[in-house]
């Protein structure tokens, strides 16, 4: 892999409603890390962080995740570019 | 526009007549008004506020009505959802449906409503003495939406 | 009165608006309105002349609102129907139901309408090219009536 | 039976939109003939005038009645005082 390709491989990531509250951002640009890939392996990564991420993003946590406003699936595949949305189950109505 | 997101109030009526306006062929407009009750799950609520996803959310809107479109023969359909923070007694959604006979029109009406509440990224946190909270997502919702897939 | 059988128009948005005036328990509203198409059965429609049985029709609309009360948990119920001659774009019928959450208010506004349709004495007589006609009933209403029984 | 009694069995008789028009009056007293004392034998008995009453009441017709403005049957009783409505199937919302 080639030096400015994996500079340019980040990704807008949003959080929303009570995941915006507990991880005390709305909004962040992260750099993708070699081998994260998916929807899946991005929420893995930010887990790593530990505290609230892992609490808010682990197992047995209704999370819903949007990828360029439609909604993804953990092998939805990403690779730089995209907008990434973190929330939890809708209750609009 | 068949959705609209925004913070200011909306008037049933006049939306009710803008959406049949000048077509004759339109016998049956059903509607549906939702509104902030005062109170939830045994706790007064003093306010609740709505929290969207700029974008996406109009975007699934744009989408369920299109669905709506295709799986029944109606004329037209509206969406309108307020954002921000409401008190009790304030009309929070609209959906109006037109068509030509009435089981149509409250078909989709009612499909519009439940994959709104359930596939529509809005997020309801509501004031109450306990504190604010954060609404959580109905089961009955879920399978409101499963009787149309 | 839950209940109204005249000749003049009605306004949408001041019915609903009086209907849950003051009740903060109410969260859901589902409305239907009725309109003169401009054709039916294949004819254009110059006019429709509703005709009712004086009496008979505000009790039996009476007596469906109290079944709708009996059979759903809703708050309350509003039924205008109009008499007279009427044209195209007019309206004919409004059915108003609050309740705390939509499913109650959805399925009530739709039992009223197709109780309606089927049991209170009403009857349409249109002027076409051809001529006039009474309306005949129409065997889907008489099925969707029976969907509740 | 007696004869004031006799007289005392009056009913008012109502039709509706396309029965009004085809029997060209909206409206009558009928003082009930011996043995009419049910909704199908004053059927009977207006048939029995032949022309449009034997036309638009006869068999195979779509007629509603009502008695004192509830739905009524063949075999509902009338015993005078009563209104009783001939109407089609009705056609309102």
């Amino acid at each position: 892999m080639k030096a400015n390709e994996t500079q340019t491989a980040t990704v807008k990531v949003l959080y929303f409603a009570r995941l915006r509250e507990a991880l005390g951002k709305g909004e962040e640009e992260i750099v993708l890390p070699e081998g994260v890939d998916t929807v899946g392996a991005l929420a893995g990564f930010l887990r790593s962080r530990g505290g609230a991420w892992a609490a808010e993003l682990g197992v047995g946590k209704a999370v819903r995740v949007a990828v360029n406003q439609d909604m993804a699936a953990p092998e939805t595949r990403i690779s730089g570019g995209e907008e990434i949305a973190f929330f939890p189950p809708v209750t609009g109505g | 526009m068949p959705v609209r997101v925004q913070h200011e109030d909306f008037d049933v009526g006049a939306e009710i007549a803008k959406l049949r306006e000048g077509n004759p062929a339109i016998g049956a407009v059903a509607s549906f008004v939702g509104i902030v009750r005062d109170l939830n799950e045994g706790d007064a609520v003093a306010t609740l506020t709505l929290e969207h996803y700029p974008g996406m959310t109009e975007k699934s809107l744009e989408e369920i009505v299109a669905q709506a479109r295709q799986r029944w023969d109606i004329y037209d359909a509206l969406v309108v959802h307020r954002v921000g923070t409401l008190k009790p007694l304030d009309q929070i959604v609209l959906v109006v449906v037109t068509s030509a006979h009435r089981g149509e029109s409250f078909e989709a009406c009612e499909f519009l409503m439940d994959y709104l509440k359930t596939r529509a990224p809005f997020w309801k946190k509501e004031v109450t003495p306990e504190g604010a909270r954060w609404v959580d997502a109905r089961a009955s919702d879920d399978a409101a939406a499963d009787r149309w897939s």
